[in-house]
């Protein structure tokens, strides 16, 4: 049987006293994330054919793209923030790279209408 | 599909059925390796505990992973899935019930641990396991409604609201 | 009359006692964080929970007995607020001395344990009156090596005052060495007496809920943490005053050293909460009774030995 | 006190998700428990039959927070099978090395989980820390800390760059310093070592009868592994070394899992060492073959079942799940009855239970008790809101639209 001690965190401790902080005060130091990574969709609308493939692989239902009145093959994209699960899979079924995934990840909102964003 | 010329890439396969066919021999060719380590075989309802406890003591299909129940359409279909420790091979064993009167014999008396994968298919297929002790139903709640089971093909969640208004 | 109605009050009552827990409370939640390599709450933040807490809506169980759970808080926090009194803050002395205040602080505290009980016991909850049962359990390890850590000291001094216990000690500041020991056992008794780790075996969340407090919210809940907080400020003040000498005369210079020790021991109390796991119930009775009390039994042997061959 | 039965749960600090067990207590002891489950059931299975193969993986994924890629990866593997598609070397190697990192950060969650449950927040303090470490490269090569997205038929979805690759190494070499340090802790801490040696023991016998799985079996002293006895993705080419330990009591479990971290690390880097260069994927086909196939995949807590049928079209026929928490729970009662009431959280927490994973399986649109759940919740928020009114702060003037419920 090996020694037992109590309190064997004790010099580790005391070492961590001293030292900086590993979390963050957060709301007031922004957070870091890496740099691939999949947060709220932006779209290019320039880019965009209109094939639709991304509203038909989305797992959620959450992003349909629809034409814009009285303009000739140009699309607007409608993103549902409250349905989307950020698998990114429209991004990688996009054709034409039309769509992509921002860094933006603070999506918090008092209402699900402002979740519901037109791009 | 069917097991021919591949018999020295599936040997172990091979060898698994050819001693199933030798204990029970109303099986004959019924079974089919589909990939390496990968064998499936038709059982008839009333050979099933056989195959089930013949498998478990003396080939050594110790572990059962879970039992599948499905709705096939005309009757219901179960797969036992049992997996040796040593080689690997998970025999999955099938069998059907008619869906009119759809009994499953209990295998806990081999299986110890089967008792959540039993209760699961009375509650989501409505099946009846012969022999399953008394006991809360798993995985629907409590006061989900009599009569319906989920994972039937004909089942559409809107049957509940249906129910539900219904009672109120 | 003005003047110890101030006292009580104000200074060194009420108001010094509350902001005084509530810093240490602060201190004790930073030192934890920052051990645990957290940047840890804001000074503000015991005051904020408070305030919070008082804010909310009190819930009473429709089983309970409504006038004894509202009343049971307040008898906790009285009986901390008058223990303090007895303890001297600015110098040796306190402001009510008289011969036995030791043992009065002593029983002033065993109250606060038991309005754990009865408040756990009256909220007709069966996490409550586990935590009730478990309080009373643990009351019964450590409160005896407890008693018998200070009686040690004491029985050095030859006075059951408070303020004689401190007087001798300021005057023969080595002989604070010899109780050593009964520091050690008084420090593990006080972990059990404020149900904190390795003892908070009557509150432990992942066990039993709230424990004792699971039936209570609101200014009720409050009223307890503040209980709780200022006998942690009560406890390591009466440890300062009995294990550690050095009161200076100048009431100023004897209010900071007060609270130099009293961080010191809040310190220490934190650093065991911090390196250690909570222990079983069984575990922490035989804890106690094999290893505190023989300790404090021994610390007593000790001082009466010392006492001895020193004539004093 | 006469004998008293305690409900644990559905909510219960101990428990990180809904699930209820029943404990007849006499004293302090437990006289007999009895588990009651399905408060987490979301009908997954159903759902599978309407979603196409590709939006299934991502909803299987979500399973489970913690063991996310084991889910994905078995059900893209029974799918893959299903389709006849052989995935290249590198994708096999890459979704081994998620799928390591995978279990580092559910076995530091578990050490983690180990401390709070006896009282050990400092403990749980440094494990999640520690696990951070793992969860920035998990986001870092996939985009994701959890629901990693990285499986897809027929390979994976990134691929790695060789800072990546360095990364990783580096983090290996940090994590590995630490995880010595814990098993310094939990192996000589005498407080620690007190709650967790000799409580919750459950025999080799036992375990086996039972069906238990995973690093539970192991603590057991049985070797069983599906990376070793069943070898998937990069797995036949690894040489796995399966951690055993024959305590059986929740110290052999926790012994198993640092053990298993560090062969984890062992592992990541034979497999950074060994990446083989090619493609990341093959072309599948949206439409998958008639059959039926199963696959097996030693997910952190267990070995992890998907049985996937196809009938032909874009949408499968039949999913089965069974996550390993599930086989676990037929032995837990067995480990509980007998201890002390202090020791149900940990013993519970040493199956390392995901109850997500367990009951997964519908979303059900406007089903009766989400109906009746949402008037419930109104009406208390009405409560709430006059509650408040009456001390005079107006909820109202924060504007919250009604429809966010």
């Amino acid at each position: 049987m090996k020694r037992r001690y109590v309190g064997k965190m004790f010099p580790y401790m005391m070492k961590m006293l001293v030292q900086k902080p590993d979390t963050i005060d957060y709301p007031h130091h922004h957070a870091h994330v890496a740099e691939h990574f999949r947060g709220a969709l932006k779209f290019e609308q320039d880019k965009c054919i209109g094939c639709k493939l991304c509203t038909r692989v989305c797992p959620a239902n959450a992003i349909s793209i629809e034409k814009v009145p009285d303009e000739e093959k140009k699309y607007k994209a409608i993103v549902f923030m409250d349905k989307c699960i950020f698998c990114g899979q429209c991004v990688d079924s996009c054709p034409k790279k039309a769509l992509h995934n921002s860094e933006d990840f603070e999506l918090a909102s008092m209402s699900r209408d402002k979740l519901r964003r037109e791009i | 599909m069917e097991t021919t010329a591949e018999t020295n890439v599936y040997e172990t396969e091979n060898l698994l059925l050819s001693r199933l066919y030798g204990r029970f021999p109303a099986l004959e060719g019924a079974g089919a390796v589909t990939a390496k380590r990968r064998v499936f075989l038709p059982v008839p309802m009333e050979h099933l505990l056989d195959v089930l406890s013949f498998a478990s003591e003396t080939l050594g299909y110790s572990s059962l992973c879970t039992i599948t129940g499905m709705d096939s359409g005309d009757c219901f279909e179960f797969i036992y899935h049992i997996a040796s420790d040593e080689s690997g091979v998970v025999l999955n064993l099938k069998t059907r019930a008619p869906k009119e009167d759809p009994v499953v014999p209990t295998v806990l008396p081999i299986y110890n641990g089967a008792i959540f994968y039993e209760r699961e298919l009375e509650g989501m297929l409505g099946v009846t396991v012969k022999g399953l002790p008394a006991g809360r139903q798993y995985p629907l709640p409590d006061n989900w409604p009599a009569g319906q089971y989920p994972l039937r093909k004909d089942w559409k969640p809107e049957m509940l609201t249906e129910t539900a208004t219904e009672e109120k | 009359m003005g003047l110890s109605l101030f006292h009580m009050l104000v200074f060194p009552g009420f108001l010094f006692l509350g902001a005084l827990s509530l810093a240490l409370e602060f201190a004790d939640r930073k030192l934890y964080a920052r051990m645990q390599n957290r940047v840890g709450p804001p000074w503000y933040q015991p005051l904020a929970d408070m305030i919070k807490l008082a804010s909310k809506e009190s819930i009473i169980p429709r089983n309970a007995d409504k006038h004894i759970f509202r009343a049971i808080p307040a008898v906790a926090l009285a009986a901390t607020c008058a223990a303090f009194l007895y303890i001297p803050i600015t110098g040796a002395e306190s402001l009510y001395p008289f011969s036995g205040d030791l043992i009065v602080v002593l029983y002033f505290l065993t109250i606060p344990t038991l309005t754990f009980f009865l408040a756990g016991w009256f909220s007709s909850s069966l996490y409550a009156e586990l935590g009730a049962i478990r309080a009373m359990t643990q009351f019964f390890a450590y409160e005896v090596p407890l008693y018998m850590s200070l009686l040690g000291p004491a029985l050095l001094a030859g006075t059951w005052s408070l303020s004689g216990v401190a007087a001798f000690y300021n005057a023969h500041p080595a002989l604070t060495l010899v109780n050593l020991p009964g520091l050690f056992v008084a420090l593990f008794a006080t972990q059990g007496k404020l149900e904190r780790v390795p003892f908070d075996i009557p509150d432990a969340e992942t066990e039993i809920v709230g424990g004792t407090f699971t039936e209570y919210s609101g200014r009720y809940l409050a009223m307890f943490r503040m209980a709780v907080d200022s006998e942690l400020a009560v406890m390591a003040a009466l440890i300062s005053a009995v294990f550690l000498p050095f009161f200076p005369v100048n009431p100023w210079l004897g209010l900071a050293a007060f609270l130099v020790k009293v961080l010191f021991v809040v310190f220490l109390l934190t650093l065991m909460r911090t390196a250690l796991a909570r222990l079983r119930i069984d575990q922490m009775v035989s804890f106690c009774w094999k290893v505190l009390a023989p300790v404090s039994l021994a610390q007593i042997l000790i001082d009466l030995i010392v006492k001895g061959a020193l004539h004093v | 006190m006469g004998k008293i039965v305690v409900p644990f749960g559905p909510q219960h600090p101990a428990l990180e998700e809904p699930e209820s067990f029943s404990l007849l207590l006499e004293g302090e002891r437990v006289a007999a428990a009895a588990v009651a489950l399905g408060y987490n059931h979301r009908g997954m299975e159903k759902a599978c039959e309407s979603k196409t193969y590709i939006q299934n993986i991502y909803l299987l994924e979500r399973i489970c927070g913690i063991c996310s890629h084991a889910h994905s990866t078995c059900y893209v593997e029974s799918v893959e099978s299903l389709a006849g598609i052989e995935i290249p070397r590198r994708a096999a190697y890459l979704r081994s090395l998620i799928g390591e990192l995978e279990r580092i950060h559910s076995h530091l969650l578990f050490l983690g989980v180990a401390g709070h449950e006896i009282g050990f927040m400092t403990f749980f303090m440094y494990a999640w820390k520690d696990r951070e470490i793992v969860m920035d490269l998990l986001e870092d090569l996939t985009g994701n800390r959890i629901n990693y997205g990285m499986n897809t038929i027929g390979g994976v979805r990134r691929d790695i760059s060789p800072e990546q690759c360095e990364r990783v190494l580096k983090a290996m070499d940090q994590l590995e310093e630490r995880t010595k340090y814990y098993q310094q802790v939990a192996t000589e801490e005498e407080t620690m070592l007190g709650r967790l040696a000799g409580i919750g023991v459950l025999s080799r016998e036992d375990g086996l009868r039972l069906g238990a799985q995973g690093p539970v079996l192991r603590a057991s002293g049985v070797a069983r592994d599906v990376r070793r006895d069943d070898p998937y993705d990069a797995y036949s080419e690894l040489d796995v070394r399966v951690a055993t330990d024959t305590h059986a009591d929740v110290y052999g479990r926790v012994v198993v899992r640092v053990l298993e971290l560090m062969e984890s690390y062992r592992l990541i880097r034979e497999i950074v060492k060994n990446l083989p260069e090619g493609p990341i994927s093959v072309k599948a086909p949206v439409k998958i073959p008639a059959g039926e196939a199963i696959s097996r995949v030693e997910a952190p807590r267990g070995e992890d079942v998907h049985y996937t049928r196809s009938n032909g079209t874009d949408k499968p026929e039949r999913v089965k799940v069974r996550a390993p928490t599930l086989a676990n729970l037929a032995a837990i009662t067995n480990m509980i009855e007998g201890g002390y009431l202090a020791d149900v959280p940990i013993v519970i927490a040493a199956i390392d239970p995901c109850f997500s994973c367990t009951d997964r399986t519908v979303k059900l649109v406007r089903a009766e008790s989400g109906e009746n759940r949402t008037i419930d919740w109104q009406g208390l928020r009405q409560y709430g809101i006059d509650w408040y009114r009456k001390q005079g702060i107006d909820m109202e003037k924060i504007k919250i639209s009604r429809k966010d419920m």
